[in-house]
């Protein structure tokens, strides 16, 4: 499919004629602009809670306490501005309700992403006095390569496919895997991710083999994609990107970097439309002109 | 039997409970045993009526705790456990196949206080030859339906040429390369980054081939730059090979198609130097894409060239239809390739995936009339029983 | 036979193995899947080694040929020395905590304040965000460029984007304001992505399910060859 | 070494890049050569110690990593009782992969690679077949006519509102699928159909374009947040 001719030819020299064929660097400009100013001021705005956001926040809520939690990383630093805001909230609700958490990572990226949000969370004043204790309230299996792969053992045997964790232990050695085997040993399953592997393929080879629930934060790109598993079911609840951080945010009570961070976000979604607006109006006066 | 690694955690969860001894709990009732279904073996299924402790003031059930032995009178040992609440838990440590277990549960309050159930079973785990939830049965049709259309159509194809529509995407090549040509320029050739056995990447071989052999006749430059360490060897194979079948093997270099770097960004930015410093006339972005799509497509754009992409990453074609002069879309890629390769096997299983179209609509459209006839006539409860329920 | 045969057994033995193990639970299935899986762990580990090291060999081979830019093949090779020794050999100098083997302690090689965790968030982490964000600045000119009502496709696309643009942040509702109750811009934003966008993207995905299901298909059965390669 | 050295760094690193999008220099070809270098490093230190020994090593006790109890209960465990020999055969398959790194015997690791892909094509045959199609069908059966009852008695504008979804999603589907029909050609009512079909695609794609905003927003947001908070200290 073609899409529509892009190269405007422009004969004469109006101020609209010039404008369609604008230096980008001039947007660029204007977009640098518009999300550095925004971070100088606490902008207030309402955040609406989609359906999505508060089932995510809802299917946590009503898990029974000291549910057993299994959390995947799946995700880069690139994509932490949308996905660590959304970790850092989760931690702290799961350690709220006193859930067991064991995180593991199909990005080698991701253990390492989850242990700062795991400090982060942490450092709270809320859970100082708890005493939160590695290996007993929450561990960390590390990464492993396989992608799809890894998902599909784990469903039969999850020690032998993570046979030590991020600390180099024995993964059967950790009190809060005693007597774990696969996924029906967990309450709930939670993925944080961004790419291939992800959602998708969570869904695919542990959720529609084993019938877990899972929750999933996404990236706003990766979102869309699995919006269908949502309606459908296969997912319980499901973030997209730095909104859904925000939402999230905004229904558990605990506003962070995700609220902070929208103000940049409604000015630059702003520009850009501003920019589109302009553009189709330069179209039409160009072409009439033509 | 192994040893109850259980009950470690199963203290440890009631560290916080400091409560003076109180009542004990009333134990589960109706404590069923049976073989898992559809499984491997080496588990059983319980079920039970909860204890009525469970939602008490004062000390309540926290949780269960099952045990099994061998025989009613040997010791009991922990092989699982569950949360208040639950019905049904599946015992899975330590059992053996074709052996009898007799099971226990056990009530758990607050205080670590506990009450045993009646002894159920015996229940013998056992692997089964066919796993039959209804969701398997209809898989093993669709799949078994698939495989014959399409096998069917390979066979079919062999014998004579099918007919496969022209997509719109494919005179954009050609002409792309014609493009090339006249400007003096080089052709970008980008494969993705998807690996060798990727569906979207072996389509891509074929357009490279095209490609190649139309760059060799006009005698103009193609430069192909490799993410994968699998993929690099087979697109120089199809290159050099399609140059040989051109008739110009001396004009193939190994420089041209080269191996870059197995990670996303640092292949953007390289790629993207490329770009910039090469000037190509026509970039080509076939296979699998991801966040680079539109890093690359306005990089190429504002290097002033054409650009023709074909994706089945869902999310990464919007970028490319903005962004680019031609986008095949999912399935025309797929499409596309046996279109321009004409290869039996190729041009036979778009026709079979055409047939899975035609039974998808279908049974979409009888699906959505069932909803409405099934009080009504027998076919359609049948019907919607089949495909809807679990 | 070595080089062609085997290679396509493999692949048809493996691929039945992981389709009959869906609908077969029975032994000896199960375990064959399991150890299939294990193995290919550690031969994709492998494969993303040979990556790392293809690159090594290229970069070399440029210096070593003195071809046009092999100064920058040299700092590629450097930054990756630079990294790899601190993540291999840093214990040397990092105090190794009491009762830890050495391997234990060597473990612990991304601990935060490790030498490697250094290059992980001071180098690799600001590089590779960098990167990835400069795709806001793309998205905008691209936006530009194309979203310009030239035909009726053109428009449903600007349409489209446009309404969800504004309905992803929080102030297209304050904006909108006094659009009635339930027909806020977040609500219109809502239905398009849920209604027909869940519905193209249905259809996309089921003929991309079709073209990959007979890629793998034709695999498994070993007509289709490309992937081996040309010669041999 | 000092936390100010390092944030300026990664400072210079991440204005480097940025200056690409202004014009192509040698700065951020620097940054570029680092970068590559650097991501090759990072995955080759971190599969060696995440994947490679855990996997290689420690199940058969190699290293003598892992407790006595932890090893008694691999070794009990069914689908790994004969794993210590089974993986020899998994690190020989590695390192026949290596071995595309010598043309005369590169050949050989088309055998760890088909095994790979025997793999992925089964899971995808199954995996397609039961998410992205079986599924779909289920999930794509909608009553045209959705009534919808509040407090028992009939809600009108909600039913007709619900049905209209309804209809619009069947109809956005079939008509998509047949744009995807490659046997016959576009003409007559069924071309008509199919240019239905497009235009549904094409609300999915602006759709699709219109929430990435959001997401690549965020991703300069995190670095210019970087940059004026971590590094230059402008913002509390």
């Amino acid at each position: 499919m073609s899409p529509p001719d892009t190269s405007t030819t422009s004969s004469g020299q109006g101020f609209w004629e010039k404008f369609a064929l604008l230096d980008r660097r001039i947007i660029f400009a204007f977009i640098f602009l518009a999300l550095a100013l925004p971070l100088f001021y606490t902008i207030r705005q309402p955040i609406a809670v989609s359906p999505e956001g508060r089932a995510y926040y809802e299917a946590i809520e009503n898990l029974p306490a000291g549910s057993k939690i299994l959390l995947s990383f799946d995700f880069d630093p690139p994509s932490s501005p949308e996905l660590q805001p959304m970790a850092e909230a989760t931690f702290k609700q799961l350690f709220t309700k006193n859930c067991k958490l064991v995180v593991i990572g199909l990005w080698p990226q991701g253990p390492q992403q989850a242990e700062k949000a795991l400090a982060s969370a942490l450092l709270d004043t809320l859970f100082k006095d708890k005493k939160l204790e590695y290996g007993v309230d929450y561990a960390n299996l590390g990464f492993m390569a396989g992608n799809e792969n890894v998902i599909k053992k784990m469903n039969s045997d999850i020690p032998s496919t993570f046979p030590s964790d991020y600390k180099g232990n024995a993964t059967a050695s950790l009190p809060i895997m005693r007597g774990v085997k696969n996924y029906k040993n967990f309450d709930f399953i939670i993925d944080f991710s961004s790419g291939y592997p992800g959602t998708r393929e969570w869904v695919q080879f542990c959720v529609d083999r084993s019938g877990s629930k899972m929750i999933a934060g996404n990236t706003a790109v990766q979102a869309p994609e699995n919006y269908q598993y949502f309606h459908s079911g296969q997912l319980k609840g499901l973030l997209a990107g730095m909104k859904g951080a925000a939402e999230y945010e905004t229904v558990s009570n605990q506003p962070g970097k995700g609220v902070s961070f929208m103000g940049a976000q409604s000015v630059s979604h702003l520009i850009v439309m501003l920019f589109v607006i302009l553009g189709n109006i330069a179209y039409f006066v160009s072409r009439r002109k033509r | 039997m192994r040893k109850p690694l259980l009950a470690v955690p199963f203290a440890s969860l009631f560290l916080f409970s400091f409560a003076s001894a109180q009542a004990p709990p009333a134990p589960v009732t109706n404590l069923e045993a049976k073989d898992t279904p559809n499984d491997r073996g080496e588990q059983v299924d319980l079920s039970w009526t909860v204890s009525p402790d469970e939602n008490r003031a004062a000390n309540p059930v926290i949780g269960y705790q099952i045990l099994a032995a061998p025989a009613p009178d040997s010791p009991f040992v922990p092989t699982g456990t569950a949360s208040a609440g639950s019905k049904q838990a599946t015992a899975k440590d330590g059992l053996k196949n074709g052996k009898p277990y007799y099971f226990k549960a056990r009530a758990y309050a607050m205080d670590s206080s506990f009450a045993e159930s009646e002894v159920a079973g015996p229940a013998v785990p056992k692997g089964q030859w066919w796993n039959t939830k209804p969701n398997y049965t209809r898989i093993f049709i669709g799949m078994v339906f698939l495989v014959g259309a399409i096998l069917y159509n390979i066979l079919r194809a062999k014998k004579k040429e099918l007919y496969i529509r022209p997509i719109a995407g494919i005179n954009a090549i050609d002409e792309g390369i014609g493009r090339a040509t006249e400007m003096g320029r080089p052709i970008l050739f980008v494969c993705g980054l998807g690996a060798a056995s990727d569906a979207a990447t072996i389509a891509a071989f074929s357009v490279l081939g095209r490609v190649a052999q139309k760059v060799a006749q006009y005698q103009s430059k193609l430069i192909v730059p490799s993410y994968d360490p699998i993929v690099f060897p087979i697109c120089q194979d199809v290159v050099k090979g399609a140059y040989i079948n051109a008739g110009r093997p001396e004009a193939y270099s190994d420089k041209d198609v080269f191996f870059v770097v197995q990670d996303q960004f640092p292949y953007v930015a390289a790629v993207n130097g490329i770009m910039l410093r090469e000037k190509p006339a026509t970039n080509f972005y076939l296979g699998k894409f991801f966040a680079e799509s539109l890093i690359l497509a306005e990089t190429g754009f504002q290097a002033g060239s054409i650009q023709i992409a074909g994706t089945d990453e869902l999310i990464q074609m919007a970028f490319f239809i903005v962004a680019c002069d031609f986008t095949l879309i999912g399935e025309e890629l797929f499409a596309a390739s046996a279109y321009l390769s004409k290869e039996p096997e190729q041009v036979g299983s778009i026709k079979g995936q055409d047939w899975g179209k035609v039974v998808f609509a279908s049974l979409t459209i009888l699906g959505v009339i069932s909803v409405f006839l099934e009080s009504k006539i027998h076919f359609f409860s049948l019907f919607k029983k089949l495909f809807v329920a679990e | 036979m070595m080089r062609r045969e085997i290679p396509l057994f493999i692949t048809s033995a493996v691929g039945f193995i992981f389709i009959i193990r869906f609908f077969i639970p029975h032994e000896p299935f199960g375990s064959m899947e399991d150890t299939a899986s294990s193995w290919i762990q550690v031969i994709q580990a492998f494969a993303i080694w040979l990556g790392v090291l293809n690159l090594l060999k290229v970069s070399l081979d440029k210096i070593y040929k003195k071809e046009k830019g092999w100064g920058y093949a040299g700092i590629i090779i450097l930054s990756f020395l630079a990294i790899s020794i601190a993540g291999f050999f840093f214990p040397f100098w990092e105090s190794q905590s009491a009762g830890d083997s050495y391997l234990q302690h060597a473990r612990k090689f991304q601990y935060p304040g490790t030498s490697f965790d250094w290059f992980y968030t001071y180098v690799y982490a600001p590089l590779s965000s960098t990167m990835f964000a400069t795709l806001a600045f793309f998205i905008a000119s691209a936006s530009f460029r194309a979203f310009r009502a030239r035909s009726f496709q053109a428009t449903l696309l600007l349409l489209s984007g446009f309404v969800v643009m504004l309905g992803g942040v929080p102030i297209g509702n304050v904006l909108f304001s006094w659009l009635p109750q339930g027909w806020q811009v977040s609500d219109i934003a809502d239905w398009v992505r849920n209604v027909p966008q869940v519905a193209g993207q249905r259809a996309i995905q089921i003929g991309i399910a079709l073209g990959i299901i007979s890629t793998s298909l034709r695999l498994i059965l070993g007509v289709e060859r490309s992937h081996l390669g040309g010669e041999g | 070494m000092p936390e100010m050295v390092s944030i300026t760094i990664a400072g210079f690193l991440t204005l480097g890049i940025m200056s690409f999008v202004y014009k192509d220099n040698p700065i951020y070809k620097f940054c570029e050569s680092v970068f590559i270098g650097v991501s090759a490093g990072f995955w080759f230190v971190s599969i060696f110690y995440q994947s490679l020994l855990p996997q290689l090593t420690d199940k058969i006790g190699l290293t003598g990593e892992l407790a006595d109890s932890a090893l008694a209960y691999y070794r009990q465990s069914s689908s790994l009782a004969s794993a210590q020999w089974f993986n020899l055969i998994a690190a020989a398959l590695g390192i026949m992969m290596l071995m595309r790194l010598l043309p005369k015997i590169g050949w050989i690791s088309r055998w760890p690679l088909a095994f790979v892909i025997g793999s992925i094509a089964g899971l995808r045959l199954i995996g397609e077949l039961q998410t992205n199609i079986i599924t779909q069908i289920k999930e794509s059966i909608l009553p045209l006519w959705a009534p919808q009852y509040v407090d028992g008695s009939l809600n009108l504008a909600a039913s007709v509102g619900q049905s209209l979804t309804n209809i619009v999603l069947v109809a956005g589907i079939l008509t998509g699928v047949i744009y995807f029909f490659f046997s016959k050609e576009h003409k007559g009512v069924f071309g008509g159909a199919a240019k239905v079909g497009i235009w549904f695609l094409m609300v999915t794609f602006g759709a699709a374009f219109g929430l990435t905003v959001m997401s690549r927003m965020s991703l300069l947001i995190g670095r210019i947040d970087f940059l004026l908070r971590d590094w230059l200290h402008w913002l509390g």
